[in-house]
């Protein structure tokens, strides 16, 4: 199978990779760039453990050809803290316990992100909706749908850079 | 915050109670941190395995050639590349484990148990060539007859999964093979007389599906089998050292070759106890020229094969007298093994009338074999069956006698001094307590929650109820190993063994800090590899917070010992003169700190270092009593949860917000379980759901806030009175919930999950 | 997953011509949510992926009240329900789209791919029915338009020739007091396949109280999404009441012939037929009355 | 002497008693005593020189880490359960 090369933007960064064209966004974030944050958690689109923001929109990477994001931008939790440190929505994570085992944070910190770039104000019915593709079976949501509320507080309050 | 925290007492503690952010907590959130499948080896392939299309068959012939033709495969196995362990049941920590059932979990020999039992196993230099690889691997099977039902499987003309298998009755052994495993009874007192004595008796069957713990990570193992024998392993799992055995057991090798590198889990509650891959990942490594290999499952065979929860038939019949007294419980228990002997129906029988104090008891359980993967632990494993049906049995004795359903339960309710169904005498324990504190709680007082499904409240067809029910488990002591080293700045590094999967490293730092008397943040603890660190059980059990929280309290107490008497000889006192408050050492006007004694190490007589390994059975068992609200649409047969509230003994809550999350995690499960989770396999025993659409665990959007309450009733056998927590939320959801369907709708569901069409069929509308 | 070659197309010539050469071998691929999935499970195999997203024409998303909507095949769920006027006029398409997976797979699924995938329970189709959406086709033979109730002819199967491609769905402009909504029925609230879905669509009088026209559409009650004629052939000039929602509700349940499967059994689809209709009808009448 | 509580399925062999008062500073001892009383019992708890791997030991609500060994004195009560093994399956031990 031939080999195609891939440019793209991945956080920021200029990027070239080589795949075939059978290769998810997902297999080329984690086996060629090593990019481990992006979790596997089912591969059909049905937990969102691999969400990333595929130009501005967010998608679950098992369910995008790697060669189907040449001269797109994409952003995976390894993007989302500044340079600065943690990301709110991060450190909300952190002081609510809204993780137990850690395995879904990645994909729920990217989702949020999503959610708050998209609707900065969310109510918790919002907050939920927007969040019932990524599943999580340690903490039964309660702390996650807090942190990501408050988080969205702290970022009205003063606006990330 | 969602929950409270009700002491009986509340000595002053300056780290335990507290809520510091958790010492893994960056990693995880910036994806930095390593699970299993995140480890990179250099020259790494990547291994896929053939499963049984079949559920019950003889394998005939396998043929791999053609596989092992395609250039980039580089190993194939088959079960007969592996040695064929004893039939022995070995000592495995405080359990015990039949290694040929596992190894032929791992790898079918000469017949297949279950659909996507695994066949072959092949290793490529890329993942997508290695599942190609597994297309061109011809097995040629004859079908067996299959049997699935648990009723069906215990027939004397029912198809035989194992043509060797006996049942057990306590040590005596049945002529005829069955598919019944082993039965147990527990009875006490006459039942017989006090059932004819009884004012009311209530009898009911109840039956659940096999579910599974769905963690998110999936099964995954990286394997190199060096050149000199010595076998690295990284995986994710709940239990390093019991796993590195397993592995031993299976490969034939001695277990000081094999080195376990527990990575960072995404979740197990029990699922993560016994291997599945990583015995093929190291064969294949070893085939391929030991080259490193790694596996990893996709979602659809943790599904179909690996360790989920038994399917169960449960009789119950209990009976009180006029003034509300439980007289007798009886309850006749099967539950699915799966293909392999070891279903936890003991558990279940343990569970089953735990929380009350009953004089007449009769319990029969049964563990059956039958053609699904072999179960595995789910979080206390066989206890929300039988609770779901033994709780909704005592929801209708308190009808039937007109008692509000908690007061009947506190009524009945068992104390210290009081004796479980199987015999021994409680210690201190706090069902009441817990009760109690529901009771009290404003959800118990309050009009029943507004309505979602019909926000307008027009819809006749939409309605409430309110549902109670109570949960035991036993909880687990097991054993601990660690060392803790004084670092010259005065912070300390804590060496442990427990796999941390839902913030240990934080709850076992807490209590190293505390017993030591400095702060949270003070103490760096790392989870290391089985050659790192003495035998530690599994982190399950609900055990790690007490068990090695235990050994991090001695360890603390080792190492201020130690700093007392570098502080005597600084001031030329005696140890024992020397005072400790929060780690400020002091004697006749002396005053030092921890800081400054461990500057001070090296002229003092060098490192400053403790390990210790310690096991307590002074466990202490958790009960809980949860609330829910919820409104059922009757028309489509879905309920929708409105409300929920768990109270629980939780002993002490060392971190109390991440002791709420595991109250939360277990009733999302347990609600998980009672309204849409189950198997659901064809008459040929294929898996039709296996995928996270179709094997509905619940999203954000099926659960709201689920309120704690933190009832603290100190384990009198723990420094901090902790006991286990984990396991105790997932036992009463399914009661609770099958309660307020009744409430709201007149009908009492006996089957789990109570799905909506299984509640349209109940109401008569199909 | 299985191999295969890739080809970004960038017109609606090269991608027919290859659809042509290639025959059954190739596969549109457009947000891929369902092709990507059946790939990795090995429930369809293709040897070439035309990929259709560089291809301007199907990109594009435009709306007026003269002309009405038109969705290029590869315009993602999430543009749709993001346009004020695209929900304000085609209510019950909303309703549907917005139901197509978590907000992850309405980033990437399109209704084209939707309604090409052909799935029975399509939650997107009846919606498109009751609205008298079509099908905008390119093939060899150039563009020919079928109404979207004649498009699905199987489970998994559409009426696409060789070589052809839905390039875009159009959907007319809604009259005045024009009503619809989409509801459906699954165990969880999200992340689900449809036990059942119903659509309806129904103009009003001036006065709001007798239904002119309207359709009624079900899905996963047959081998393809159905447009239950007798039920919309039922509501035209009724007054649109109880006894009349309920006639109408039990005429669309005689309709649904569904089987039993994994998701519901054949009993429980019937009944769901009968009760979704009726909860439908009400919100779409409810709709016409609060429309100009 | 002890109070030893005979599991149901070992009543038949003890005419139905489920309580027994037995002497012994062991639990091995224990089992002996009950041997030389019911003959029999002891192969129905031990496989072997040892407790069967299914079978646990309570002696006052606390589970024996000593096996045979265990002592006990006059006020003790024994209980022989089933371990929550269920027989083969480390899992669900583990997961106590």
């Amino acid at each position: 199978m031939s080999k195609t090369l891939v440019q793209a933007r991945i956080n920021g960064e200029e990027v070239a990779f080589v795949c075939e064209p059978n290769q998810t966004l997902l297999e080329v974030l984690r086996n060629t760039l090593g990019l481990t944050g992006t979790k596997e958690g089912c591969s059909n689109g049905n937990c969102g453990a691999c969400n990333v923001i595929l130009d501005g929109v967010l998608v679950n990477s098992c369910l995008v050809l790697a060669v189907e994001v040449a001269g797109k931008s994409v952003t995976t939790v390894e993007g989302i803290a500044g340079p600065n440190g943690l990301h709110p929505i991060q450190q909300k994570f952190l002081e609510h316990a809204a993780l137990q085992c850690g395995i879904c944070t990645p994909g729920f910190i990217v989702a949020a992100k999503a959610l708050l770039d998209h609707n900065p104000h969310p109510t918790e019915e919002e907050a939920r909706r927007w969040l019932a593709g990524n599943l999580c079976r340690c903490t039964g949501y309660d702390k996650i749908v807090r942190a990501v509320l408050a988080a969205a507080e702290v970022l009205q309050a003063a606006p990330a850079t | 915050m969602s929950g409270e925290n009700q002491s009986v007492e509340q000595p002053t503690y300056r780290v335990v109670g507290t809520r510091p952010i958790r010492p893994d907590g960056v990693d995880k959130v910036t994806g930095r941190a390593i699970f299993g499948a995140d480890v990179r080896l250099s020259g790494m392939l990547y291994g896929r395995v053939l499963r049984s299309p079949h559920a019950h068959a003889r394998i005939k012939s396998i043929d791999t050639s053609a596989a092992e033709a395609l250039p980039g495969v580089k190993a194939v196995i088959t079960g007969r590349d592996f040695p064929d362990p004893q039939n022995k049941v070995a000592a495995s920590g405080e359990g015990t484990v039949n290694l040929r059932s596992l190894a032929h979990n791992c790898i079918a020999r000469d017949k297949v148990l279950y659909f996507g039992h695994a066949v072959a196993a092949v290793a490529a230099t890329t993942p997508n060539l290695a599942e190609e690889a597994l297309k061109l691997i011809r097995v040629e099977y004859e079908p067996l007859p299959v049997v699935l039902d648990v009723l069906e499987a215990m027939r004397p003309d029912a198809p035989l999964l194992h043509e060797d298998l006996r049942t057990n009755e306590m040590g005596q052994r049945s002529e005829r093979p069955s598919n019944v495993a082993n039965h147990t009874r527990h009875e006490r007192g006459d039942v017989e007389k006090a059932f004819a004595e009884a004012a009311v008796v209530v009898e009911r069957e109840f039956r659940t599906s096999m579910v599974h713990q769905g963690y998110i990570e999936p099964q995954n193992g990286t394997v190199l089998w060096n050149a000199d024998g010595q076998i690295s392993v990284w995986c994710s799992t709940q239990a390093p050292f019991d796993e590195r055995s397993q592995i031993a057991e299976i490969l034939d090798v001695p277990v000081s070759k094999i080195k376990l590198t527990p990575a960072e889990i995404g979740g197990g509650f029990g699922g993560k106890l016994s291997v599945y891959l990583e015995p093929l990942a190291a064969m294949l490594s070893k085939k391929a020229g030991h080259k490193p290999v790694q596996m990893v499952m996709n979602r659809a065979e943790v599904l179909a094969a690996t360790g989920p929860t038994s399917g169960s038939c449960i009789r119950v019949k209990m009976g009180a007298d006029r003034n509300g007294c439980i007289v007798a419980a009886q309850a006749w228990m099967a539950y699915e093994a799966g293909a392999f002997p070891g279903s936890p129906v003991d558990a279940g029988a343990g569970v089953i009338f735990a929380p009350y104090r009953i004089p007449n008891v009769r319990i029969d359980a049964y563990d059956v074999v039958v053609n699904k993967p072999r179960a595995g632990a789910y979080r206390a494993p066989g206890g929300t069956n039988a609770a779901f049906a033994s709780e909704s049995v005592i929801d209708e004795l308190a009808e039937q006698l007109g008692i509000d359903p908690l007061e009947f339960r506190i009524l009945n309710g068992a104390k210290e001094g009081d004796r479980r169904a199987d015999g021994p005498v409680y210690r201190r324990i706090g069902f009441i307590e817990a009760a109690q504190a529901a009771q009290a709680h404003p959800h118990y007082s309050a009009p029943l929650a507004p309505s979602r499904l019909d926000p307008t409240g027009k819809n006749p067809a939409i309605k409430r109820g309110r549902g109670v029910a109570a949960g035991f488990w036993f909880n687990w002591g097991g054993k601990s190993s660690a060392w803790a080293s004084l670092n010259p700045d005065g912070t300390v590094s804590l060496i442990e063994g427990s796999p941390d999967i839902g913030g240990s490293r934080a709850s076992i730092a807490m209590q190293l800090a505390e017993s030591l008397g400095v702060r949270f943040e003070d103490v760096k603890p790392a989870v290391v590899d089985t050659d790192s660190v003495g035998y530690n059980d599994a982190t399950g059990g609900s055990r790690v917070t007490f068990g090695t929280g235990w050994v991090a309290y001695r360890l603390g107490q080792k190492l201020k010992q130690q700093l007392k008497e570098r502080a005597a000889l600084l001031w030329d006192v005696s140890p024992e003169q020397v005072q400790v408050e929060a780690g400020m050492f002091s004697c006749n006007g002396h005053r030092i700190t921890i800081q400054e004694l461990a500057a001070k190490m090296h002229e003092t007589g060098g490192p400053i270092v403790a390990g210790d390994t310690f096991e307590s059975e002074e466990y202490g068992p958790g009960f809980g009593v949860h609330i829910v609200d919820l409104e059922v649409d009757t028309e489509t047969g879905k309920v929708q949860i409105l409300r929920y509230t768990a109270a629980q003994d939780v002993g002490r809550a060392i971190h109390p917000s991440y002791v709420e999350g595991q109250l939360q995690g277990g009733v999302a499960q347990g609600i998980g379980w009672a309204l849409n989770e189950e198997y659901v396999y064809d008459a040929d025993g294929h898996l039709l759901n296996a995928s996270f659409l179709d094997y509905r665990i619940p999203t954000a959007l099926d659960l709201p806030m689920i309120d704690t309450v933190l009832v603290e009733v100190p384990n009198p056998g723990h420094p901090y009175g902790v006991r286990g927590v984990g396991e105790t939320p997932i036992v009463p959801p399914a009661g609770a919930v099958a309660n307020a369907i009744y409430h709201a709708t007149g009908v009492r569901m006996t089957t789990l999950p109570m799905s909506p069409a299984r509640i349209l069929e109940a109401l008569g509308k199909v | 997953m299985q191999a295969f070659e890739y080809v970004a197309a960038t017109s609606v010539t090269q991608a027919v011509s290859l659809l042509k050469e290639r025959g059954e071998q190739a596969r549109v691929l457009s947000g891929g949510t369902d092709l990507l999935v059946q790939l990795k499970e090995g429930r369809r195999y293709a040897s070439l992926l035309i990929d259709i997203k560089p291809i301007p024409e199907v990109n594009e998303l435009s709306y007026s009240p003269e002309t009405g909507l038109r969705i290029g095949a590869a315009v993602p769920c999430f543009h749709l329900s993001n346009q004020a006027a695209i929900r304000q006029a085609y209510p019950g398409l909303i309703d549907a789209v917005a139901l197509i997976g978590g907000v992850q797979i309405q980033g990437r699924a399109t209704l084209g791919g939707n309604l090409s995938n052909a799935s029975p329970a399509a939650d997107s189709i009846p919606a498109l029915i009751v609205h008298h959406a079509v099908c905008d086709i390119a093939g060899p033979a150039g563009r020919r338009e079928l109404a979207v109730e004649r498009f699905c002819t199987a489970p998994g199967k559409n009426a696409l020739d060789v070589g052809e491609f839905l390039v875009a769905i159009r959907v007319p402009p809604p009259p005045a007091h024009f009503g619809a909504a989409y509801l459906r029925f699954i165990p969880r609230n999200e992340m689900d396949i449809a036990v059942v879905g119903a659509a309806a669509s129904v103009t009003l009088n001036k006065q709001g109280d007798i239904i002119l026209s309207g359709r009624i559409a079900l899905g996963a009650v047959a081998p393809t999404p159905l447009l239950a004629e007798e039920a919309g052939a039922a509501l035209a000039g009724r007054p649109a009441d109880a006894e009349m929602i309920e006639q109408v509700a039990r005429i669309a349940q005689h309709a649904a012939r569904p089987i039993t499967d994994m998701r519901g059994t054949a009993a429980q689809r019937k009944h769901l037929a009968y009760v979704l209709t009726r909860r439908v009808l009400e919100h779409a009448i409810e709709r016409a009355r609060t429309t100009t | 002497m002890a109070r030893v509580w005979i599991p149901a399925l070992l009543r038949g062999m003890t005419g139905g008693q489920s309580e027994i008062e037995v002497a012994g500073q062991t639990v091995g001892e224990l089992i002996d005593q009950l041997e030389v009383r019911y003959p029999g019992i002891r192969e129905r708890l031990m496989d072997g020189d040892r407790l069967r791997p299914n079978i646990a030991v309570i002696i006052d609500g606390v589970r024996s880490r000593q096996g045979l060994r265990q002592p006990v004195n006059d006020t003790n009560e024994v209980h022989f359960v089933p371990a929550i093994s269920g027989g083969c399956s480390e899992a669900h031990e583990r997961s106590r």
